[in-house]
């Protein structure tokens, strides 16, 4: 299997994750959404360190784990918080701020 | 002292008066600024004499001197000093002008008694003296062109001196107008003679003009033309005429000196100071003859029909300068410059005694109401008769001696310029049935109720002056001639003025007798010397015999008017009925006015109504809206897209990084 | 020396802040006073024969990027500089007698603008001469908009939206002069030192490609400035918002910065573009003229009558200048002058006249010589300066432009003079129309104070003294205007040959008086 | 198996302990009771040791910790630009709801956080501390935009934020990816390296990696069409925080900006010149006429910050060190212009019942003037008009780009600006003029400003001098820098060496 | 064998990829996701990873989808509305999917590099494994390891200062 597969692979699943975040209106759908387009991008990191021989892009991978971690917990909160001031839990409904 | 010394002092005094006048306008009493006026111009004249004398001191050929204060603008190549220019001609004129304006001065002096803008009369009077000293002695083209304007602005202020008559202001406004064209002539013409000689100084023009030119080049006819151009706007020729007769509005010592004796006779002095030129453009001479020709003619119809008494001297006045610029077209400089002078005298008398009688008409001019003023007025009827008779060419007067010696020259060169001779008469003929017309009508007939008044009790009762154009009562708070009106038999001065004119106007010809003597000629001839259109001199039997048939023609024009305007009342009505589209014609003064308004005046109003309406709005400001409201729009585009969905804001991001990459992978090798 | 001239009304400006309310109007009156003392000094001391600069200040200000603050006077500019003191003193003295809201900021906005008006003019690096020229508009936003009228009754606009107008409009140009500006030195520099000094500028120069489009950028700046025709939609509604007082200093020298900008930018700098768009040029000025002098007579409000005479005579001044001849540009310094001096006094006239008769409109108004006879004859004085009389200085001025461009484009000079006579005509209408004819019900004709006499009267003052001796100017404005024209033609003044010509042509007896 | 330990110059990372620490003693004092209330003042400490530490470090480049980060003249300065706002967005925090809300220290704390990001971010050399900066500085921020808990608009905007920041994010990491695997390497130098090595010139793998870099930059920094956050961001996010990130985030991109485009990716320059050329010219276009119609000043302040930002790609567009030194040097005006702006903000903000919406200014000039004079300037200097610092920013740009053969961008720069007159100058206008004829619509207060009842109005907001002071200081030296450029024009200049 | 493991792994990756996206229901969408990240996981062993596959099991898996099914459990995750309000976003969301797709295949396909087309070189024995990553971690990656530690740090707070229930909120 040549690192191409993996390549392409990971790109239809950033591809995935972009669409999801156009389509899904629940915060906490769109969150997953990002988890999938970083996943994607750890993919393409781990296939390409296999590829040039170095565990660089491992250790890459791992810290945007870190980080996607990070996104993840601060997203919930915002989640918790808007759920707390009894706001619909749906992006489309949170647009006073436009124009 | 230098004649040009004393030319300088001829300009200083007039300036002086005005300035001294104007400034004192609060704390000089009324009659002081009379009396300064007169003084001013009765010294500039006295130094006119002294120069005079300077001048006859040296030999006749070498009677021109230049003299300059200061640059007045010279770099760059042009020479434009504060420069005078003395000779033989400007010192006859600078004598005609200062004398004529210190009898007006003195006139005025007593006529304008009464009213409240005295001071600023004056004022006014002594500037526009100033001024055409400045033009007859400017020493160049810019300078010339300067005292040119200034007479205009003068008689401007002057026409519209009782300003708070419409008709007034907008006399002065067309006056002023109409003479800016003629400036406008004059500058092209300077800027001509730049271009093709490199300098503006009379000396330096006439000097290279006949080496540079050769004669009816485009240049040198292109030059004269504009010349003539401002020539005829000043001197009220046609087409640029029509500014005249309006100018009437003016008080009538303003008509008197202005627009009979001194400012309308400039384009007549123009020509004969640049005959140097004219003689290299024959052709332009010869249309500036056919213009005089044309204007002494129509003039001379219209006066023939005018009720307005003043109206109708000041078309006269038009018909007069007609011949005098039919004398210096056709190299008659001599008898042109003579009849200028001879004019000055009579015309400024008609008008003095006109004014006269106006006054005792209480500003009323229409002369179908005057009648009977031969026993009323008498001193004015007389002085009245002696310029009539002048102006009418009656034997042995001045006018006689000048008008036909034009007619001679012309009879002389022959030709084509016979037909000169042939209408110059008729011209005359026309002019001794107007004069008369007028001098019968007013002197004559039934007493008018000012003249029965002044009959029993000696003076006129006085009503509230009305406004003679538009009849509507002048408020006499100021400007207008107060309730007192002055009429020569009760003003010294005024008196005295018109004695010493009637004197002139009756002898003032036989100064200049063919054969007998020829001081003015004689005098003059020197500096016409150089290219010259014709060498012809008439010999002194034609010389009497063109007199004689002067004298006849004019005795028949005043049988003729006898005639028609005593013999029998009835007559001119029924002359009236019988030519009434003829007399239409004429009373609508040749429909020039009208012409004008709808050739130029509409047109103009037009455009500028196009562009104030029309082109402002929608071109100049519909650039700035138009690209205002492309600007907001797009504004309102970016604002809708940004459209609060955060979902959108993603597509738009993930839209922008395809269309980035596309990009991208279409640069790629 | 000309530091002091520069900052002088700043200074007093900033000071001025710090005074109680009465005070500062005199003593802004005061510092409009010493710049003009500072100014009548130092044109005193200049060297009139010299065609190069004089009282040269030369310190590097960003080195960074080669942008000099350096100032200097020279026949281009000399008189600007007067101009500028002179008006703003009449202009700031006749504020100073009116008490207007927040006089502080007001009179220093005043001053910032007179100090933002001399840099521009004294400017010798090309980009403190653009700094210059778009700060100028600054103070004046806020004089026109915060102090100016609202025209919404009349179907106007309101002030603020007038001032907007004009400084976005007066920008568009300005700010593609800062990159038109930038473009020269770099091309110039061609990779090496970068200068902006003009002096510098003009022995390197440009290839004319780059010219091309770097002239229509300045063009455009100045063009609209002035204003000239089609980009003068800002002018009558920022005119008829701005407080008179600010209007007669904005019209008497601001529009003349544009003119000045062309001889002293882009003629020497351009010259090769100069020439190749010369008529395109002199086809904007002649429409300048015959388009500003038709709506000049058609308007009945009497800012604006002046504010399209100013277009035309504008005009006049583009064209003297793109005739690119020493005569030509001669008579454009010279009517820069006498334009502004007589466009100032005009606007106090109808700031006078608006306060007796409470109208702006030329048909509500009239009969007021009856009883201000003085204020009559002043406006008398200076409606004939208006329309170029001969003998008056601005008929030299008009007679040097139109000769210039008579000699080079005889075509344009006949369509050009049309404009004299209308201005004639407009400029007799407005005295007439205010001053002659029946006084119209509930109109007061006061003769004017000593107050406004103390500032009209030295005005016009300057207006007859210039009648009698336009020499004064053009003595010490046609050196550096030879050598500017002689950069676009080449070689020496075009008109030279003639110059000659007069000398050995000295003609019999042509002697000053006295001499015999 | 051997551990060899890196070599670790601490002095080069002193500033980074410095924050660090501080964000652990700020976070701390939040524990404990009696430093309740010395949150601010503590960070404003661990700012002024941070910068003092900076101005050490100035003007001698190092690689520090085996080449994760390059101290140099480009990363000081910006971290100073950095500190400097945060240093001023303490002061503005005081007695700003948000800080309550979310407790002092860890509001605070937060702040610090963020500024790490940003100092880490302005040094990163290497594509993992690239990303991680970039992420510590987002993280704190998009929490800070929605510490006004009790608004929504606050909430929207931090969610907003989260959302289509981390799609920024992933593209870049992506791009990232992309370009590890082309070069085999992370740092910048070694992807520089390994594009030549491997002779992968204008290669599509490449390409794309740059494109996704550029995404993700041009997102941080508010580039159209990758912008749509910002104004609503701006508006929804406490003021404070608003003005902070306004410039600090924008700096702080930049400079990675300039180090990765220019260090790692020099050798592409031909294919993403262009590139980055269009879309400045589009945010430039864009950025302004958003801004025509709005009313809320913060959202005005916004879509000018698009604006903005497109001047500013200029001076990484050219890719030369005139560009650079430019670019630092209008980061810095910028900083000062928002800064005076934003201070005033805040205190008609907690003044008027307007929040933030235009009429908040109307006749400030005769009411306050000590407020109007410095949002006047700072407005002008937008505007880039003379005498501002904002006038010598555009020149300097200008000059650069001309240089470098994007004069048609320099007319974009000159048409944008005509065009944002339009709004900078309503805004003065409103403070100092009659109110226009197309006054701002009545009715209720916009959002934004949040409504009366949810901020406690303080008449006197506009006396403070923690909220005055900064107006006027900011003001002062936009007017100093506009006269007398010459020091802030060597400080770029220095930045500008460190690249080229 | 491993071509088999791969596509067994992609087609679960990939499945649970479109499950997130398709589930109405958030609960069963986070469920899809870890189904997905296991899937990634053996996608990483068959790439010699060790470290990340177990990390992504422990880390993923383990402790963030816990965080996710609390989340969702706390504020109920009802199903969303079929209605679109955004215009074209419907249509316009899967092309542009196709586009990225489309770009970013073609980026790796039109590449001149020739290693994409080979399954990488012989790796030393322990490429990947705990050991490795953790030296460069300490060495080469030390930076970024503080930092992403503080940023964990930061993020905690974030989470507290968002979701902690405090007096003030309340009164």
């Amino acid at each position: 299997m040549n690192i191409t597969w993996y390549i392409v692979l990971s790109s239809l699943l950033f591809a995935t994750g972009a669409v999801g975040i156009l389509l899904r209106r629940s915060p906490m759908v769109i969150l997953l959404c990002l988890e999938l387009m970083l996943n994607a991008g750890n993919l393409a990191l781990v296939a390409f360190s296999r590829m040039v021989g170095n565990e660089q892009g491992q250790v890459f991978a791992v810290i945007v784990m870190v980080i996607a971690a990070c996104e993840v917990v601060v997203g919930l909160g915002l989640i918790v918080a808007i759920f707390r001031r009894r706001l619909p839990l749906n992006v489309d409904d949170l647009r006073e701020l436009r124009g | 002292m230098t004649g040009t010394a004393w030319a300088w002092l001829v300009l200083l005094f007039p300036l002086l008066g005005s300035i001294v006048i104007a400034l004192g306008y609060r704390a000089l009493p009324q009659k002081a600024a009379g009396m300064i006026g007169t003084a001013a111009i009765g010294l500039s004249f006295a130094c006119g004499i002294a120069a005079l004398i300077s001048l006859l001191g040296e030999d006749a050929d070498a009677r021109h001197h230049a003299s300059s204060l200061w640059d007045y603008a010279s770099v760059a190549g042009l020479d434009i000093k504060l420069g005078i220019y003395l000779d033989q001609l400007s010192i006859f004129m600078v004598l005609v002008v200062t004398g004529v304006s210190t009898l007006i001065h003195l006139y005025s002096y007593g006529y304008m008694q009464s009213d409240q803008g005295y001071h600023r009369f004056f004022s006014y009077l002594n500037f526009f003296v100033f001024s055409m000293l400045l033009l007859v002695l400017a020493g160049n083209f810019v300078l010339l062109i300067v005292g040119w304007a200034f007479v205009g602005f003068a008689s401007y202020a002057l026409i519209s001196f009782w300003y708070r008559r419409e008709t007034a202001t907008r006399a002065g406004m067309k006056a002023f107008v109409i003479n800016v064209v003629g400036d406008i002539g004059l500058v092209l013409a300077a800027f001509l003679i730049f271009r093709e000689l490199g300098s503006f100084d009379y000396g330096t023009v006439f000097e290279r003009a006949p080496e540079v030119f050769s004669v009816n080049e485009w240049s040198i006819t292109a030059i004269c033309l504009l010349l003539l151009v401002g020539a005829f706007a000043k001197s009220a020729q046609l087409p640029l005429h029509t500014w005249l007769p309006d100018a009437m509005e003016g008080p009538t010592p303003v008509s008197s000196l202005i627009h009979a004796a001194t400012m309308v006779t400039a384009g007549v002095y123009l020509i004969a100071r640049t005959h140097v030129l004219f003689a290299l453009a024959p052709t332009a001479a010869d249309i500036s003859a056919f213009v005089g020709l044309a204007t002494l003619l129509v003039a001379a119809t219209i006066a023939l029909v005018m009720t307005d008494l003043k109206r109708a001297i000041a078309y006269s006045t038009m018909s007069q300068i007609g011949y005098m610029v039919v004398g210096v077209s056709i190299g008659a400089y001599g008898a042109g410059m003579f009849h200028l002078m001879t004019h000055a005298f009579f015309k400024a008398l008609l008008f003095m005694a006109a004014g006269s009688i106006i006054a005792a008409m209480a500003n009323e001019q229409n002369i179908d109401r005057m009648g009977g003023f031969a026993k009323a007025m008498r001193f004015t009827s007389v002085t009245m008769l002696c310029g009539g008779l002048a102006l009418a060419a009656f034997p042995l007067t001045s006018g006689f001696f000048s008008k036909d010696e034009i007619l001679a020259y012309a009879g002389a060169r022959g030709g084509m310029y016979l037909i000169f001779v042939v209408l110059g008469y008729f011209g005359a003929f026309l002019t001794a049935i107007y004069t008369f017309r007028l001098i019968f009508r007013v002197l004559q007939g039934e007493p008018c109720a000012e003249a029965r008044e002044l009959i029993e009790t000696g003076h006129v009762a006085h009503e509230a002056p009305k406004n003679p154009a538009t009849g509507e009562p002048e408020d006499t708070d100021v400007g207008f001639p107060g309730p007192e009106h002055h009429i020569a038999e009760q003003s010294a001065p005024m008196r005295v003025a018109m004695g010493v004119l009637a004197f002139l106007a009756l002898v003032g010809g036989l100064v200049q007798v063919p054969g007998v003597d020829n001081v003015i000629a004689n005098f003059l001839d020197p500096a016409f010397e150089g290219p010259v259109l014709s060498h012809v001199h008439p010999s002194i039997e034609w010389d009497w015999i063109g007199l004689a048939i002067g004298g006849v023609i004019s005795l028949l024009g005043i049988w003729a008017a006898h005639w028609l305007y005593v013999a029998n009342p009835e007559r001119p009505r029924a002359l009236e009925q019988r030519l009434q589209g003829l007399h239409d014609f004429l009373f609508h003064k040749w429909y020039f006015d009208e012409a004008i308004d709808l050739l130029v005046v509409r047109p103009a109003l037009a455009i500028g109504r196009f562009a104030n309406r029309t082109f402002e709005r929608f071109v100049v400001d519909g650039m700035v809206t138009g690209t205002e409201e492309t600007v907001r729009s797009a504004g309102g585009i970016v604002s809708r897209v940004q459209n609060g969905f955060v979902r959108s804001y993603a597509l738009l991001l993930i839209a922008g990084f395809a269309g980035l990459a596309l990009y991208f992978l279409l640069s790629s090798s | 020396m000309i530091n002091v001239l520069l900052w002088a009304p700043l200074a007093f400006g900033l000071v001025g802040l710090f005074l109680p309310r009465r005070a500062v109007g005199p003593w802004a009156v005061l510092g409009a006073l010493v710049t003009l003392g500072v100014a009548v000094g130092m044109t005193i001391g200049f060297d009139s024969g010299d065609s190069g600069l004089q009282y040269v200040e030369s310190t590097p200000w960003i080195s960074g990027l080669g942008v000099d603050y350096s100032l200097a006077l020279d026949g281009l500019n000399l008189f600007l500089v007067l101009l500028t003191a002179v008006l703003w003193t009449g202009g700031v003295a006749f504020a100073a007698f009116r008490d207007y809201e927040r006089p502080k900021t007001f009179f220093f906005l005043m001053l910032v603008a007179e100090t933002a008006t001399l840099g521009s003019f004294l400017a010798q690096d090309l980009l403190l001469f653009v700094l210059f020229f778009d700060f100028m508009l600054v103070p004046f936003y806020f004089l026109f908009g915060a102090w100016g009228h609202d025209r919404t009754a009349e179907g106007g606009i309101t002030a603020s939206a007038a001032t907007l107008k004009m400084i976005i409009y007066t920008l568009i140009g300005s700010l593609l002069m800062l990159v038109a500006a930038i473009a020269t030195a770099i091309i110039s520099a061609d990779g090496g030192h970068i200068t902006f000094s003009i002096q510098a500028l003009q022995e390197q120069g440009i290839g004319l490609g780059s010219q091309r489009w770097i002239f229509w950028f300045f063009a455009a700046a100045f063009l609209v400035k002035m204003p000239a025709f089609l980009l003068h939609g800002w002018m009558p509604d920022a005119y008829r918002a701005a407080p008179l007082p600010a209007l007669a200093v904005f019209s008497g020298v601001l529009a003349k910065v544009g003119a000045y900008g062309f001889l002293r930018i882009v003629l020497p700098l351009f010259p090769e573009a100069t020439v190749e768009f010369q008529e395109i040029v002199l086809v904007i000025a002649l429409a300048s003229i015959l388009y500003g002098s038709v709506m000049a007579f058609t308007q009945t409000n009497v800012r604006l009558i002046a504010g399209y005479s100013s277009v035309a005579q504008l005009g006049f001044i583009t064209a003297g200048i793109f005739a690119l001849r020493a005569d030509g540009a001669d008579g454009a310094v010279l009517q820069m002058v006498n334009h502004g001096l007589v466009v100032a006094p005009i606007f106090i006239i109808v700031a006078i006249l608006l306060e007796r008769t409470g109208t702006e409109d030329i048909r509500e108004m009239g009969g007021m010589a009856l009883r201000a006879p003085v204020l009559a004859a002043l406006f008398l004085i200076v409606a004939l300066a208006t329309l170029a009389m001969p003998g008056s200085s601005n008929f030299i001025g008009e007679f040097y432009i139109l000769n210039g461009l008579f000699q080079a484009k005889i075509v344009f000079a006949f369509i050009a003079i049309t404009g004299v006579a209308m201005s004639a005509y407009y400029a007799l209408r407005l005295y007439q129309g205010a001053m002659h004819n029946r006084k119209p019900e509930g109109l007061m004709s006061r003769e004017i104070g000593w107050r406004d006499s103390v500032v009209l009267v030295p005005l016009v003052l300057c207006i007859l003294a210039l009648a009698l001796y336009p020499q004064l100017i053009l003595k010490r404005t046609n050196p550096s205007v030879e050598q500017t024209v002689a950069k676009v033609t080449g070689g020496s003044a075009p008109n030279s040959k003639l110059a000659t010509k007069n000398e050995e042509s000295g003609w019999t007896g042509y002697a000053p008086i006295g001499d015999k | 198996m051997n551990f060899n330990e890196p070599h670790i110059d601490y002095a080069g990372i002193s500033p980074l302990i410095a924050l660090t620490v501080g964000i652990c003693v700020v976070l701390l004092s939040a524990v404990f009771r009696p430093f309740k209330r010395s949150a601010p003042l503590l960070t404003l400490i661990t700012l002024g040791a941070t910068a003092g530490l900076l101005i050490w470090q100035w003007d001698d480049p190092k690689n520090l910790i085996t080449g994760a980060l390059r101290l140099d003249d480009l990363g000081i300065s910006i971290s100073l630009i950095a500190v400097m706002m945060a240093a001023f967005c303490v002061l503005l925090s005081i007695g700003e709801r948000a800080t309550e809300e979310a407790g002092s220290g860890e509001y605070h704390s937060l702040l610090l956080g963020s500024v790490l990001g940003m100092v880490l971010l302005s040094q990163a050399t290497n594509l993992v501390t690239f990303f991680v900066a970039l992420e510590t500085l987002s993280i704190p921020l998009y929490i800070l935009c929605a510490t006004n808990l009790r608004r929504e608009g606050s909430l929207e905007s931090g969610l907003k934020y989260l959302i289509v920041g981390s799609i920024g994010s992933a593209t870049l990491l992506y791009g990232m990816a992309f370009l590890y695997g082309g070069t085999g390497s992370t740092g910048f130098q070694g992807i520089a390296a390994g594009i030549a090595h491997n002779g992968l010139d204008g290669d599509p793998l490449i390409l794309i990696g740059i494109a996704m870099a550029a995404v993700g930059l041009a997102f941080k920094t508010s580039i159209a069409p990758f912008h749509q956050w910002t104004p609503d961001v701006y508006q929804g996010a406490p003021t404070p925080i608003t003005s902070f990130m306004a410039v600090a985030t924008k700096a702080a991109a930049f400079a990675v900006f300039l180090r990765f485009f220019e260090v790692a990716l020099g050798s592409q320059l031909d294919s993403w010149q262009p590139a980055l050329a269009a879309l400045a010219a589009i945010s430039i276009v864009v950025g302004n006429v958003g801004a025509l119609g709005q009313d809320s000043l913060k959202r005005i302040m916004g879509w000018s910050g698009v604006a903005q930002a497109g001047y500013m790609l200029g001076g990484v567009v050219v890719a030369s060190e005139a560009g650079t030194s430019s670019l630092v040097f209008y980061l810095a005006a910028y900083a000062f212009m928002n800064l005076a702006a934003f201070a005033v903000i805040v205190a008609r903000e907690r003044e008027t019942i307007f929040g933030d919406d235009i009429r908040a200014v109307r006749g400030l000039g005769a009411e306050r003037p000590a407020l109007a004079w410095p949002l006047t300037i700072s407005m002008l200097g937008l505007a880039g008009l003379p005498a501002t610092v904002g006038f010598i920013g555009k020149l300097y740009l200008i000059e650069a780009l001309v240089e470098g053969d994007y004069t048609w961008l320099a007319v974009f720069i000159a048409v944008g600006t005509m065009i944002s007159l339009a709004y900078y100058l309503r805004v003065v206008a409103a403070m100092w003029m009659r109110p226009e004829r197309d006054a701002v619509p009545g009715g209720t207060p916009a959002i934004a400003g949040a409504a009366p009842e949810a901020d406690p109005v303080d008449p006197e907001a506009g006396r403070r001098w923690y909220l005055v002071g900064p107006a006027v200081l900011a003001a002062a030296a936009t007017v100093f820098f506009g006269v007398i450029p010459q020091p802030l024009v060597e400080f770029a200049s220095h930045a500008g060496a460190a690249l080229f | 064998m491993e071509a088999v493991v791969f596509f067994v792994a992609a087609i679960g990756a990939l499945g649970g990829a479109i499950g997130v996206i398709a589930m109405r229901n958030p609960f069963y969408s986070v469920l899809a996701l870890i189904v997905h990240l296991f899937s990634l996981a053996a996608l990483f062993l068959l790439l010699t990873s060790a470290f990340v596959a177990a990390a992504q099991v422990v880390v993923y898996a383990g402790a963030v989808m816990v965080l996710y099914v609390f989340v969702v459990a706390y504020v109920g995750g009802g199903g969303e509305s079929a209605w679109e309000p955004i215009p074209g976003q419907r249509f316009l969301a899967p092309l542009l999917g196709i586009a990225l797709f489309v770009e970013l295949s073609i980026a790796v396909l039109g590449s001149a590099l020739k290693a994409l087309e080979t399954h990488g070189p012989d790796t030393p024995a322990g490429f990947g494994d705990p050991a490795a990553i953790g030296r460069l971690l300490l060495e080469k990656f030390l930076l970024p390891f503080e930092a992403s530690s503080i940023l964990l740090l930061l993020a905690a707070v974030g989470a507290i200062v968002l979701a902690a229930r405090r007096q003030e909120a309340s009164s």
